[in-house]
């Protein structure tokens, strides 16, 4: 395999940047959103973790698979999605692609790629290295699937059994490990005794890719290596990318248990803030064009919001409540 | 007043003050106090017996197995009942064979953070007592107040079984209590949580207060519905059913969770073969629908059974 | 003569043969041909088709899901039911939640090989199909037959939701047929194995054996029993159980699975519920024992129900 | 902690060598007494394996924990099981101690520290790791608990999160792998994809040691050190073991998959053979010696064997069918 991906250019940059200011606006507005009371379901952000996010995203393309986790809106939108669907998940609408049965984290196109994860962490893996199991049977190439999970779900038997099976068979799996320091309230030192998690690559016979996760450039440049290198028959890649959620868990959560020191440390760093020093002191953009893109991306998130509250919930009356596909196959219970 | 979630904080509490056996280990449950604050404040009053564990639903409930033998007693916490499949391989397979294999009893308890709230969605709404029911050797409680969810913790914590502890997470706030009471039935015995004579709703957990309220719409209209707060579904009081059957000679069950092969079938089972003469029209039952619990509030509302779907069975039952 | 476990054999190699979507994973399954060789000779008939898996059931049923989505028909063994706990998470939540929530069905098919065999013990003789029928988006065969098994096989590729396919492990080897049939009742259906007019017997798996074996003995003394061989217990052919109650007015259920919330408890409550007047007398139900599966033989032909538990039940049924 | 354990002694040397020989002999026993259908359920046994089972088993003490894993009977002599009891189980005799309830490779007696397997690989690891919890919190020190587990093994979710779990506890747990290159069919290239699988240690943060299976000093030698580092505090320990299992996976297996050129290479020599070898070449014993020992283990097994043979079986009827403890909570079920 060739040994080196293109490099990120200016414009890979600004493009994962705009990524990552969309990812951000649009949850600072469903926090407000969750605020005052009009979010169906739960919200957990991915805020401080849009760099890497989307940096996992942006490499993937038509025709790859990706199944995004808990904070993974900026990888979301990068693959794909949008700002609407999102909306009308968050919203309740009718109109969203999971049409209320599901939400929120849990939405997804599973025929465009695009998985709708559960929420049992490190399910996703071996769901990822089965997708390409089944191209590769199909004789596909080129083909590669992305996960993510947290530094909490390396704990998970799912993730184990995964990673390794796909190791096994050589799969062209990504597994994007965002090492923010917390699995809920659990510190790491809690969660694993290992120096680094990386250390876990040997372990499955897989290449590990270390990442800084508050640096958009570390992260492009990591996971475009690392995206390549599963294309190219590299087999499964493990990254690592230290860094911190800068939010609580979920939105009902005041992280009131955070290590104030470790907000002051490397990792405590927000990447957009990083990305746009970068882009300021490049020259790339005056503050006056990253001000202008983040009215734009508001503008979008507010009228769409708008939008979205006035459609329909979903009609209890209209759902078929069939959980198999088969109409033959569902059962009448006499008094239900 | 004293709501149904610190009754679990305060049995824990008492279970760790007064037996040096017990310890708590699971997610979050340390100086965080718990997904849900179950725990709140226990691991600063019970220095090194609250652990947080990683994030590995199998290791707790191995751990909590290899204690148990040696001697502890397990208070172990699921974040969410949904998520026990990923431990459940131990709780079925290693705690609910131990005692009939070697002799040796496992005395864990697991908590389960079960049932259906707004918004929750698939996969933090399931309820697993029949699950966990029909596999040998596991004692399944589902108490439906905050009198019951405190004592029988502490007797789970007590018995020498392993014991798969559904609290609600719909009670946990809401409901509440005066004081907690020092003694309570058995587990294994039900109660007649309201009498009635003219039929009997055998229900548990969240669905006893839907069923009191249907039972007491039912009642604006002079009809009179006994019903029958299981407290624990394995073992289950056949008896007390029984009895109530015998008295009002019609029954509905009323369940939150799946149909196939639930407490709704399992009580329905046991009635007709054991008590069929008592029964003087065709049982019912209600349950959730059979498809995962969306998450849309008003889907879900549809989705579990209300006072109002159990009245409208009611009267049905009734022929009004 | 062609074995019941032939007939799973032939039943994959025909889907590997016909239709190029289909692949099988699983532990040993490859050159090996399996724990049990029903996948004897794949490996090499399919270069490439028939793959090892790790020693990890999560992982080979999570990866049929993923290959699912992606159009792929995967079948997956278990080396024993027992050991689909490991897997359960990613049967119960992932497979069987795909289609409601995200509308694209999950065509996997997780073989299961089933139930007890002299000497397997506790953790080699399980029965599963209540378990994962209690979930909803499932699927769940009880193959009795060699035609069946081959048939049911065959169609549980073919369709698009999950299904959980319990071979049983006591007919493997015994259960012989002259041919395999090309086309055969659809899943969903029951079978009168046997028609009588005294009472009803429903079952399915390795009871149907006994369950005949009871009715014989029984059509020595003069009584006709019919047999309703489920077939498939999710979805569970009501009609045809209550078609036969209406003709019989007796009902005994017989199931090797544990008692509560099992197949015997789910027939009993929609007969009950809807078949009531129906009923001349009390249903019956005859069940494994409530405890793990004991492997002394001696111990295991007495946990099990048999043809002769079977007729005495029948016997008590028809007040002989 | 001590850096050193005390060297292997002659006499350590010789006593383990006779507790493999009891093993090889018991277990031959047990591979007749199948042929001729005299065995209630199956027969897996652990020729080759038995320099590293009875190394484990030598090295802890009364108070120590000990999961055995199937391949395990040398390792449970040491622990101070019998070939009565053994016997017993396999045979099927009401007096075994897991009167015909379970038996074989799944026996045990826990309340003597001595657990019983349950057969889903992998579950052993967390419930010792519970076990030395609990023990920890009950204030004792200087317990070990070990376990067994194959290359199979720890591909399951099980072995990760128990170990990982132990780790974080920086619990005395001392997790064996027995390499045996197969898992029944399996062989490792489709098992696990690492060099190494002494390299899953570091990404778990624990200490890991290599042992040559086949060598009884070495093996001897290797779990002295884990033994005594996780008993003075060190963590966890893993232990990987290069060898060959000599036999099929149970007595029902020929063998037929067995890659020829293993059993030429170092892994497939027979460790009974080689510490007979060696123990001739130290002179510490003489060819006279050590078949007089064989014969008498086999006098031994032979009479036991034909003792239990004419015990009773577990009688259906004295069975309380109770699965739990309590007599108030057994069920009754109106037909069954
Ligand atoms: C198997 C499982 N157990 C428990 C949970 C509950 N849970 C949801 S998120 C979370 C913490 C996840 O931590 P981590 O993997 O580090 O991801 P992060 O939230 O930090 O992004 C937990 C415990 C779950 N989703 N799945
Ligand atoms: C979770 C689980 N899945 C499947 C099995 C069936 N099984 C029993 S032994 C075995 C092979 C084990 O291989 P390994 O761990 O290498 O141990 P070895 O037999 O080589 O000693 C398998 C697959 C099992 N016991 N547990
Ligand atoms: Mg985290
Ligand atoms: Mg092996």
């Amino acid at each position: 395999m060739s040994k080196k991906p293109a490099p990120v250019t200016e414009s890979d940059y600004l493009k994962a940047y705009r990524t990552m200011l969309a990812s951000r606006v649009l949850e600072e507005k469903l926090a407000s959103l969750y605020r005052a009371g009009m979010i169906k379901g739960g919200v957990f952000l991915g805020k401080g973790q849009e760099a890497l996010s989307v940096s996992v995203g942006i490499h993937l393309r038509r025709g790859d698979v990706f199944a995004p986790l808990i904070r993974d809106q900026a990888g979301r939108l990068a693959f794909g999605d949008t700002i609407l669907d999102t909306l009308r998940t968050y919203l309740g609408s009718q109109l969203g692609s999971m049409r209320g049965r599901d939400g929120n984290i849990h939405r997804g196109r599973p025929r465009d790629g695009y998985y709708a994860m559960i929420s049992h962490l490190g399910a996703m893996v071996p769901a990822v290295a089965g997708a390409l199991l089944a191209r590769r049977l199909r004789g596909e190439t080129g083909v590669v699937g992305a996960t993510c999970i947290g530094d909490g779900g390396t704990s998970t038997g799912a993730f184990h059994e995964g990673l390794n099976a796909a190791a096994v068979d050589k799969l062209p799996l990504v597994v994007v490990v965002a090492n923010n320091q917390y699995a809920y309230s659990t510190p790491n030192s809690r969660q694993y005794a290992c120096a680094d998690l990386l250390d876990k690559a040997a372990g499955y016979g897989v290449a590990g890719h270390r990442a800084d996760g508050t640096d958009l450039l570390s992260c492009l440049e990591t996971l475009r290596q690392a995206v390549h290198d599963a294309r190219n028959g590299g087999g499964p890649q493990l990254v690592v990318a230290p860094l911190l959620r800068l939010v609580g868990h979920g939105e009902h959560d005041d992280f009131a248990y955070l290590d104030k020191s470790l907000k002051k440390s490397a990792v405590g760093a927000d990447c957009l803030e990083l990305a746009e020093k970068h882009i300021l002191s490049q020259g790339w953009k005056t503050a006056e064009d990253l001000a202008a893109w983040r009215r734009e991306t508001e503008n979008e998130v507010n009228t769409t919001a708008d939008r979205v509250r006035r459609e329909p919930p979903p009609d209890p009356g209209e759902d078929d409540w069939a959980a198999l596909s088969r109409p033959e196959y569902r059962e009448q219970y006499a008094a239900a | 007043m004293i709501t149904y979630l610190e009754a679990i904080r305060l049995a824990q509490q008492k279970a760790l003050a007064t037996d040096p056996r017990v310890f708590l280990y699971g997610q979050d449950i340390g100086n965080f106090g718990g997904a849900f604050k179950a725990t709140k404040n226990l691991a600063n009053e019970f220095p090194g017996r609250v652990l947080d564990s990683p994030l590995s639903e199998d290791a707790i409930v191995g751990m909590a197995i290899g204690a148990a033998i040696e001697g502890a007693r397990p208070i172990v916490e699921m974040q969410f009942a949904d998520f026990s499949t990923c431990g459940l391989n131990q709780i079925v397979n290693h705690a609910a064979t131990l005692f009939y294999r070697t002799g040796v009893p496992c005395p864990i308890v697991v908590r389960l953070p079960s049932g259906g709230t707004s918004g929750a969605g698939p996969f933090h709404s399931q309820s697993m007592e029949a699950i966990y029911a029909h596999w040998p050797g596991l004692v399944v409680v589902t108490p439906a107040t905050v009198e019951d969810v405190y004592t029988m913790l502490l007797e789970a914590v007590a018995i020498d079984d392993p014991v798969i502890f559904c609290e609600h997470k719909f009670l946990y706030y809401h409901l509440k209590a005066e004081k907690l009471p020092e003694t309570s039935l058995p587990i294994g015995k039900a109660r007649i949580a309201r009498a009635g004579r003219d039929a009997t709703i055998v229900t548990h957990g969240a669905m006893l207060h839907e069923s009191l309220a249907a039972a007491a719409e039912l009642a604006a209209d002079g009809y009179e519905l006994e019903v029958v707060d299981l407290r624990s579904v394995k073992p289950l009081d056949t008896d007390t059913v029984l009895a109530s059957v015998a008295r009002t000679g019609r029954l509905l069950v009323v369940s939150e969770e799946w149909p196939w092969g639930g407490v709704t079938s399992e009580v329905i089972s046991r009635v007709s073969t054991e008590g069929f003469g008592l029964l003087d029209a065709a049982p019912m039952r209600i349950n959730a629908k059979d498809t995962p619990v969306p998450y849309h509030p008003d889907l879900w509302s549809v989705h579990r059974p209300t006072a109002s779907t159990i009245a409208a069975a009611a009267r049905r039952l009734l022929h009004i």
